[in-house]
């Protein structure tokens, strides 16, 4: 079967599941911004609403146990992989329930149970954690991918890991989240050449530029991008072209971004697109619904489960700082 | 310190970039969103791009190697550059040029071109930040010859040690605590620049020194006003505002008179600051010291959830403790 | 050490390496022109891939954030990489992915994943390779807690610190003093692994302890050795082995002994490993202390000419004049 | 005048005066050999014998007081930028006459008064230094150059600073001397793409190859790169194609090059591709060996300085860590 007759072949019905992913990750990012609010989550989080169909279309090209790096803009990143949306919201809180105890917080989740190599801080530094987990994927028969933004592909750690992993032909994908900004800045002001997926010849690398805010055409490029790599065929560079509904992080309120923008992709926000084709496919308004009842109360009670759980005593701590 | 209106450390921070760049041309300043409105993630240089121009002030690509590199270049042929590398923990990234170009261009040159160059970062925990968000980056650049190292304690400190850094010839890496970025205090005198290199005693006392930097200083105040109260200790504040050159003539003749000495640090003791000072201190003091200790970190990344990083930075009242426990018995009256 | 045939420093690092990758099929050896003919720049790794093929030993790209990053992240997938950062003065450039994903892996995932990660580079000066290729990185990763660091002394602690550094669950930095690669002596007894954050004692001595790592401890027992038939003065020689964790406790039990310390360090007393360690030396053991004091080079760059350098580095004669002088009067017999 | 009718209508006279700057700069590489196997010369060193079109073309197209940083095997630059053999002969034997009295050596030369930014030890170092003299050269009407290896490419510098320097338009010239090694390692094996000049086009950068050992060649683009740069028209890219002659650096014999890869460039020695140039344009054998004479003649006056000049006296050094 090629590519194109597994997704054309694929019934409405995962779909519909991964359309309740999405609308998970929506729903998390909005549970995030009202509990900040609210003084529940800490310091800074990145939200990425409005990006849901990348994270959710890639993912769903991966075996569970492949691997996946993502960003500090991480959380649909996470639960696209798999993780618990208990698991980690109580990270975000803080809790002692959380995926990583609490320690992590929003930039640094770890979920390695479900193949999450981690979500990564500093800007690059995921597209090192795939290259590095591609290295070990090659003699498992896994991928490993990585997430980044528009901003990280400035930076050295993009050059030095495509280069790289081309050369020694690694099973990964590189997968560009590119939202047209890096925090405040326009990508055009600091990407020269304006082109992303182009960058990719340098290397002899294929790519191709993907409209990430359509959940099939972001997985239809990923299954093919997983299979070339599995397969031996080495990396591919997939820039999917989205956006975020938020500013860059919680203190942002995004004014540099024009109105008529902002307008025109949230006219083409990812749920929305979504629904229009499942509803073309013939998935009836009940069972979206039913999935987006399920959807909600899965969130809600991840909601509740946080909140009820204790923060971490530092008295009862027991962490080293060496693995024995 | 003369008197002054109350002055916030993110403005002094603004107004010694501006007062610079005005007096001097050759001043110019970049790095990663600190040009845009919002002026940097702590709002810390808004409007300075339209003051001086896209010429002088301008946002840069997510590229800290580029970013170190270019202002070692332009630092040795003309210009005076002022780079942000947005938060201090990123400073690994921007490590190579600094350490292997811009330290040691003067000595390597036998005095050819000097460096005139400042590296601004927000450093420190305590904001929730997490491990990757909330380093302080001193201790892995203070063991490089050819580099200074300055840590304000306060609006008035931040301004005038940084009016310094932009006036010295070498490369100066500055760090501002973030949790003092909302600090407000009396400004300093106009025009007031500090030496670099020289600490202060920031309060006397005879009991004992407590030497710190950075947030860590307005920390032992708080803890050095507690035992006065409650304890009837006095302890001797010293502000190093500087971690290279290290000012150990003044700690020394602090210990000479107190004999005792803590040092705060928020970061571990193993291949800390401190504990490097409290050794020096050692070599040259030993006879005077009754008691020598360290209040830092556990030796562990900085955790995220409130009530793990409350426990892990030492503030005033673990300062305070830390005095009560190991010299109240011997200094308390 | 039990008995056996000379063994080359580098030829130790060699077989330590090849040893534990046919232990563990999960060992793999990568970094710039290691698998090439020559075995790398200092002929330490030749016919390592010959042996293990290139899927587990390859030359990569001139690339040290790919090549730290890709070590990392293959370290919490299953492999145990091993890889070399040529000479310590680049790890400037991989020390972002090192500080902040390998050394806070462990604490940050609650324990999921440990980082088993070895980083060898060849440090150190009196080779005339001039500022920028004679430098010694510990001191710039000291204080990051989650690495350990280690800098054996001999042929013999080469082969058994890196068989040790492989098997740890860790990342661990690695140096190999590029003046110690064609030192012979004496071979560990087959299959000896030495424990990671354990000083040993070197030479015996009660009228005072020298501390040293590297390079360093040669020198010192050389010294020690002067000392003892010229002065004598009997100088116990304490071997660090690794300076992350530090084994305070076995300097403070020497120190107890002979009431005085010198630290010796190939590096600026300024943020250097030796202040730190007599610090807090000094923090715990400051009542059995008569003297503390520090050997180490001026706060300048390594020169390149062979009189400014061999005047830099502290050598033996440098050491012993540094104890005759300080200590002579009141330790000599 | 363009660049084409420039470089046309010079007279034979000043690239007989380029040659002689070849020759010199050959003639340094064999004394550098020559008297690192009498214990002269310390440490390492990188010998540029065979590459000297490059640097020597590259310089003829720059003002005295335009920029260039070079790298550790850089010998050829700052000769060919202007610094004395003398002082720079006496550096690499660790004399008090050196350019840099000594402390510097081979691999970390300074010569500010020619423009000389440095010598880098850092691979990717020299194209940092020169992005950042760029930032300056833009004020002052000069231009500032970078050269680097074909393994440089690879590095996260290379990457960032084309990026940067494009971005902000900054009048530099980024030069590859592309050797085709990179230590024992050949560029193919580790440059994804396999195509140095053809990276620019990620950074909307031109970009061409020029043949290395032809320093008419190697003129002719610089001269139209820097025009460029000095008119505001931002960065060039130039992959100049040569060989070194010696191994990498004094340790190695180079065993791992084809013989017939070796005697291939051999017969293409940019010494010999410029005597035969100069005679075709009517440049006299005398005229010829004039050149050579005196080159020869100022190579064995900087060996004899050189070697008459006295090492550092440690306690004489006035050597301060800071600037005042
Ligand atoms: C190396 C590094 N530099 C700077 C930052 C600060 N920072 C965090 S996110 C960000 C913007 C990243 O933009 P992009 O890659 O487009 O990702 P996005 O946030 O848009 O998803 C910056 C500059 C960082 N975390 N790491
Ligand atoms: C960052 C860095 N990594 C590694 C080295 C060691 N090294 C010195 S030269 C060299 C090869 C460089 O190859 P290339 O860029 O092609 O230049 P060439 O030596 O061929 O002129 C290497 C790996 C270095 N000096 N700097
Ligand atoms: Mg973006
Ligand atoms: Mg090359």
């Amino acid at each position: 079967m090629t590519v194109d007759e597994q997704i054309v072949t694929e019934a409405p019905a995962a779909y519909l599941e991964r359309y309740g992913l999405m609308l998970l990750i929506r729903l998390f990012e909005t549970e995030m911004q009202r509990l900040f609010l609210k003084g529940e989550v800490h310091g800074t989080t990145h939200l990425s609403a409005g990006q849901e169909a990348v994270p959710v279309g890639v993912c769903s090209a991966l075996a569970p146990d492949d691997y996946l790096a993502g960003t500090y803009r991480g959380h649909g990143h996470a639960l696209a992989k798999g993780t618990h949306p208990d698991a980690l919201l109580a990270e975000m809180l803080g809790r002692v329930t959380g995926v990583c105890g609490g320690r992590a917080g929003s930039m640094n989740v770890i979920d390695a149970e479900h193949g999450l190599v981690g979500c990564f801080g500093i800007v690059g530094g995921s597209i090192a954690a795939a290259t590095g987990a591609a290295l070990a994927a090659k003699g498992q028969g896994r991928v490993a991918v990585a997430m980044f933004g528009d901003g990280a592909t400035n930076h050295g750690y993009f050059h030095e890991c495509l280069n790289f992993a081309q050369v020694l032909a690694l099973p990964v994908v590189f997968v560009c989240e590119n939202n047209f900004y890096g925090e405040f800045t326009p990508m055009l002001k600091v990407t020269a050449g304006g082109d992303i997926a182009g960058r990719a010849a340098a290397y002899g690398i294929p790519a191709s530029v993907v409209d990430g805010n359509d959940l099939w055409a972001v997985r239809e490029a990923a299954v093919e991008a997983v299979a070339r790599a599995r397969s031996g065929g080495g990396p591919t560079l997939l820039e999917c072209q989205t956006y975020r509904h938020h500013g860059h992080s919680k203190a942002d309120p995004a004014k540099y971004r024009p109105p008529e923008e902002v307008e025109r992709w949230l006219a083409r926000d990812p749920l929305g697109v979504a629904k229009a084709r499942l509803a073309e496919l013939g998935v009836s308004e009940q069972e979206l619904s039913e999935v987006e009842e399920t959807t909600r109360a899965r969130m809600e009670q991840a909601v509740q489960s946080a909140l009820a759980a204790a923060y971490p005593d530092p008295a009862g701590e027991t962490a080293t700082e060496f693995a024995p | 310190m003369s008197a002054g209106a109350a002055l916030e450390f993110r403005v002094a921070i603004r107004e010694a970039i501006v007062e610079e760049m005005e007096r001097d041309e050759s001043v110019v300043f970049f790095g990663e969103d600190i040009a845009a409105e919002q002026g940097g993630v702590f709002a810390v240089t808004p409007g300075i791009q339209e003051r001086f121009g896209t010429e002088r002030v301008f946002d840069t690509p997510i590229s800290e190697l580029a970013i170190t590199g270019a202002a070692f270049g332009a630092a040795v042929t003309g210009l005076r550059p002022i780079i942000e590398i947005m938060f201090g923990d990123f400073m690994g990234l921007a490590m190579d040029s600094l350490i292997n170009q811009s330290a040691k261009y003067w000595y390597l040159s036998r005095e050819q071109r000097s460096v005139p160059l400042v590296v601004r970062s927000a450093v420190g925990g305590g904001g929730r930040f997490g491990a990757i968000h909330s380093q302080t980056h001193a201790t892995w650049f203070q063991g490089v010859p050819g580099l200074k190292i300055a840590f304000p304690s306060s609006p008035a400190e931040a301004k005038g040690l940084l009016k310094a850094a932009i006036r010295d010839d070498n490369p100066v890496i500055f760090l501002e605590h973030k949790r003092l970025y909302s600090v407000k205090a009396q400004a300093p005198a106009p025009g007031e620049v500090l030496p670099l290199g020289q600490a202060r005693v920031a309060r006397p006392g005879r009991d004992l020194t407590i030497v710190s930097a950075g947030k860590g200083v307005p920390d032992a105040l708080e803890a050095a006003g507690q035992l006065a109260r409650d304890d009837r200790i006095e302890a001797e504040v010293i502000d190093l505002r500087t971690l290279r050159p290290l000012d150990i003539d003044a700690v020394l003749a602090s210990v000479a008179r107190t004999n005792r000495m803590l040092a705060v640090e928020e970061g571990p003791a193993t291949g800390g600051w401190a504990a490097g000072l409290l050794g020096i201190v050692a070599e040259h003091g030993l006879h005077d010291l009754d008691d020598v200790w360290l209040l830092s970190t556990d030796e562990l990344p900085i955790p995220y959830s409130p009530t793990l990083e409350d426990a892990f930075i030492p503030g005033a009242a673990a300062i305070a403790s830390a005095v009560r426990e190991r010299a109240g018995v011997v200094v308390g009256r």
